[in-house]
């Protein structure tokens, strides 16, 4: 049950002297249970593509198949729940789609709508809430009392908590400091390795250094290249054409000019380690 | 993106837009003053020559007044039974179809058809921008009974400047409730009253955080009220702009001289 | 200080007003412009008075965007003001209560909608009365109903938020 | 000169109406003219807060007889705007701090509330759009820009106003790395050029890492403050309030903890990777 994008096409303002090309004749697989990044610029397609995952978007040509549902550009609004409940988004600063009276009821809204009786909605939503770090406390009070940081947990909980098989991430971890960050993307690794898919949106090649075993490159509504992160960033002159930039790890490695790396280091222990092997 | 204005050139493009809203305005108050075939042709001729100016596609018009054209024929369609007079077709109980009713009826329709076509030159030939300076500008003698004309000024360019950013958002908030499974457009009436309240709740949340931003930027880069402060935007008026105005003068009289007094 | 904040959200409201305009709920046969949200939450903010004054931006503003179906004719300006004046009168710091919910949407509907709009119609294009009544009628019999049921979960929900910071 | 400090606080506290916490707890400290310092801290450090005290949007606590001087000029109510003038702030979220209709229009706005002639605001206003490299935008409204080139239309309203101080504020957090080095480089010029004073708000480790001067917040209070160089290499107590350190202080501690010996003065990067350099073709 993997997904799969055959040839889809997205064009916004269809029609007007504005049509845009959002998606431009993409095609991908993922593999079930893989943490996958979606990396590119502003503009790239990437926000579109992530998108059609759940149906927010139709194509205009081609087939998605994900999660047992088919989308093609007849598919209605309707009857998109079941979908929505195995595939989910988060968006940028989801801080903002919080509106219920405690947090324990926005983690709630969610699980509810897809059918969790009431108890076991709010049983979930405990759960979460203790998962993504925010004490029991913190449960009862408005969403609004709490800072930036606890917001996007629990608007990122709130998301968790009916545990879709397929996460999409749209840089979850943008504005939060480091500390925040490394909790962060903690968590949606611990949720890949129990057995979901997650697909990040991001910016930050650290993380996907880190994190991703599986990378789709876009670029004016392309999908560029989807490859290993090992593979992406082996190729410095492409990324270089590409304007993109590259891990920490890999670019002080390129710095050090007189040393042998058997393999591109893509974190701070791989590039210390080869330091080391340099020197013996 | 937003809004119905269409890049273009010609004159009516060139015209200062507190003569385009002026003449706005006072047109449709001159179609008050049309009763008889006559002066309904001469409205109908200057409407059209006004649109003729802007020397755009016939279909920006037309996309104008297609949205209320079912409206519009049924309304005079419904007028057509109301109006007793002239020459009786057809009557039963209080309906009737008469030589007036019919007259009125097309009355009806040109007046609709003209008033549409007279606004949307104003709105596809004007940025909103320029129309609210203009209004502005009309508003400006209510100063001297102490409304707070510069106040309304600020409140205008901030909702003008606002309604793009806060479209996006509404739909971003609403893709992702959808996402948690919020439903907009399914289930009884009550259940879709109730769904309103996930989309208006975060769009008032960031409202109140856009206007905390917005002030204390404001007043950080030295707003301090209207007092002193001079414009960067200034209208001005041209010869096109006299010459527009002209042209409705001329309206009045011919509208004065051929109705039925 | 507090007043610059304050001209900034009413602008905001009034921005999100228009926006709220252009969407509808309800089924094929009752639906209901959002736009009434945008009334009730002026009033309820900001009184009366500033409520009836956004109320008419909004509709200034939304002419210069849109155009308006009566294109620039301020009868329906005046309208636009007199809804926001009558749920300010109504809601203003006053805790939320369904009679006043009832009475405020049955005034709109009755002096607004009904009342004004019909008159501005009747004016405007010259049409009968009765024909632009006859026209109205069946909604403004439904609508309000609608309005009552959406303005109380909206009411309740803003006024439970408490300003931060 | 003595007196070369732009910006001078002491024994300043701040406590907001609503919680028992002081956000900004008996801080002093003092900004060179020119220099480009750094806070950092965890959100809610109360880094921000001191930006809308030093600008007066942010009245200080009485007690303890605070000080804020800015440019020579004590901070009172009668010279909050004087002060103002001096002090140009780019805020976190681009949308929420563009007034202006257009590109030009928001430049202007800061001219406008000083009354600055119409004449003299149509030479400034595009010299300010060409030095941020937006001259292609002047006339474009904010809808169609992004959240990095709304940033930059920031910073032109800013240099339009000729201050002596820019602070960013978290103005980077917001936007795409493309995006946030634009605005870092075209900060870093006009700095150079104008001979301003940068302050800025980061948790961009990179960003801070740009600084003459470090000041790092927490809980109100302020924990540290020098060079780069001292409080970069504080590894221990940065990460214990949540805080990077830069990617070289990091393999530099790596390093040593694995036993390979370093000299004390690899101050930055460059230093580092030359030392290790040469320690490879040593061997």
């Amino acid at each position: 049950m993997s997904i799969k994008f055959k040839n889809v096409s997205y064009i916004y303002s269809p029609e007007t002297p504005m049509a845009k090309k959002g998606l431009d004749n993409v095609s991908f697989e993922l593999k079930d249970g893989s943490f996958n990044a979606i990396i590119g610029h502003t503009g790239s397609g990437k926000s579109t593509l992530m998108q059609h995952f759940n149906a927010l978007i139709k194509p205009a040509t081609g087939k998605i198949e994900i999660a047992g549902t088919t989308i093609t550009p007849e598919t209605t609004n309707k009857n998109l729940k079941d979908l929505r409940r195995h595939v989910s988004l988060v968006f940028q600063f989801p801080e903002t789609q919080l509106f219920e009276n405690t947090v324990l009821d926005d983690i709630a809204f969610g699980p509810k709508n897809f059918g969790y009786d009431n108890e076991k909605a709010l049983e979930s939503a405990r759960y979460w809430l203790k998962k993504v770090g925010l004490s029991e406390e913190i449960g009862k009070r408005s969403p609004f009392e709490l800072s930036g940081g606890q917001m996007r947990r629990v608007a990122i909980a709130g998301v968790m908590a009916y545990e879709p098989d397929i996460l999409c991430l749209d840089e979850p971890a943008a504005g939060l400091d480091p500390e925040a960050r490394k909790q962060m993307m903690a968590l949606f690794s611990d949720y890949q390795k129990d057995g979901h898919t997650v697909i990040l949106v991001t910016h930050n090649m650290d993380d996907v250094a880190k994190y991703a075993d599986n990378v789709l490159v876009m670029e004016q509504g392309k999908l560029i290249k989807q490859d290993t992160p090992t593979e992406i960033f082996k190729n410095r002159k492409w990324l270089q054409e590409h304007h993109l930039e590259e891990p920490k790890a890999s670019l002080f490695a390129a710095k050090l000019t007189n040393y042998k790396f058997t393999k591109m280091p893509l974190n701070i222990n791989s590039l210390v380690k080869e330091i080391e092997d340099n020197l013996k | 993106l937003i809004g119905r204005y269409v890049a273009g050139d010609s004159i009516v493009y060139r015209m200062d837009p507190r003569g385009k809203l002026l003449a706005t305005i006072l047109f449709i108050l001159f179609v008050f003053l049309a009763n008889n075939p006559i002066s309904y042709i001469i409205v109908t001729i200057f409407s059209l020559a006004a649109v003729a100016a802007t020397k755009l596609k016939p279909k920006i018009f037309w996309d104008g007044v297609k949205p209320l054209i079912w409206l519009i024929l049924f309304t005079s369609f419904l007028q057509l039974f109301f109006t007793v007079g002239g020459t009786v077709y057809w009557r039963w109980t209080i309906f009737a179809l008469s030589s007036y009713g019919i007259t009125n009826a097309i009355f009806i329709f040109i007046r609709f058809t003209v008033i549409i076509l007279i606004s949307t030159v104003m709105t596809v030939t004007t940025k909103p921008l320029e129309i609210a300076d203009a209004i502005e500008w009309l508003l400006k003698p209510l100063k001297l009974i102490r409304i707070p004309v510069d106040k309304i000024a600020l409140v205008m360019s901030i909702a003008l400047r606002f309604v793009p950013t806060l479209f996006d958002e509404t739909f971003k908030i609403m893709n992702a409730q959808r996402s948690r499974g919020a439903d907009f457009n399914n289930g009884g009436l009550v259940t879709r009253a109730k769904a309103i309240t996930p989309l208006l709740v975060p769009l008032f949340i960031n409202s109140l955080e856009t206007a905390i931003d917005l002030s204390t930027a404001m007043e950080s880069r030295g707003y301090r009220g209207d007092k002193g402060r001079t414009k960067f935007r200034v209208l001005k008026w041209s010869n096109v702009d006299f010459i527009n105005l002209f042209y409705f003068v001329l309206l009045l009289g011919l509208l004065l001289v051929f109705r039925t007094h | 200080k507090v007043e610059l904040r304050d001209l900034v959200l009413l602008g905001i409201i009034v921005a999100m007003k228009i926006i709220l305009s252009r969407f509808t709920v309800g089924t094929i046969i009752v639906h209901v412009s959002l736009g009434f949200i945008g009334s009730v939450m002026l009033g309820y903010l900001f009184g009366p008075v500033w409520g009836s004054i956004g109320g008419g931006i909004s509709d200034l503003v939304s002419s210069a965007l849109f155009g308006n179906q009566g294109g620039f004719f301020l009868g329906f300006t005046l309208s636009a003001m007199i809804g926001p004046f009558i749920y300010g009168l109504v809601f203003y710091q006053k805790p939320v209560k369904i009679w006043r919910i009832i009475l405020a949407t049955l005034l709109v509907t009755v002096v607004v909608n009904i009342g004004l709009n019909t008159l501005w119609v009747h004016l405007l294009y010259g049409m009968d009365f009765r024909v632009v009544l006859i026209q109205r009628i069946p909604k403004e019999a439904i609508t309000p109903w609608l309005e009552m049921i959406i303005s109380y979960f909206v009411l309740n929900a803003i006024s439970r938020v408490k300003i931060k910071r | 000169m003595a007196n070369d400090n732009i910006i001078k606080i002491k024994n300043v506290s701040f406590f907001y109406p609503e919680s028992d916490a002081p956000a900004i707890d008996n801080i002093s400290f003092n900004v060179k003219r020119g220099s480009w310092t750094s806070i950092i801290g965890h959100n809610g450090s109360g880094k921000s807060t001191i930006i809308r005290l030093i600008n007066g949007l942010l009245v200080p606590d009485e007690s303890g007889s605070p000080l804020i001087e800015v440019d020579g000029i004590k901070l009172t109510d009668d010279t909050v705007w004087e002060v103002r003038n001096r002090v140009g702030i780019v805020f976190q979220n681009p949308d929420n701090q563009f007034v202006g209709a257009t590109v030009a229009d928001d430049v202007a706005f800061g001219l406008e509330n000083r009354g600055i002639p119409h004449s003299e605001m149509v030479k400034i206003v595009p010299e300010a759009i060409k030095a941020v490299g937006m001259s292609e935008y002047a006339n474009s409204e904010p809808a169609n820009l992004s959240g990095g080139q709304k940033q930059r239309v920031a910073i032109a309203g800013i240099l339009a106003i000729k201050p002596k101080i820019i602070v960013l504020d978290e103005a980077t957090s917001m936007l795409d790395p493309e995006g946030r080095n634009q605005i870092l480089s075209i900060v870093q010029d006009m700095k150079d050029k104008y001979d301003l004073t940068v302050i800025s708000i980061t948790h961009d480790i990179d960003e801070a890492n740009m600084a003459d001067q470090v000041l790092v917040m927490n809980d109100g209070k302020l924990i540290t403050q020098g060079s780069t160089k001292t409080v970069f290499s504080q590894v221990s107590l940065l990460k214990s309030i949540g805080l990077d350190v830069p990617f070289f202080e990091q393999i530099k501690e790596k390093l040593q903890q694995d036993a390979i010996k370093l000299p004390d003065n690899l101050d930055s990067e460059k230093e580092l990777i030359n030392y290790l350099c040469q320690l490879n073709s040593k061997m």
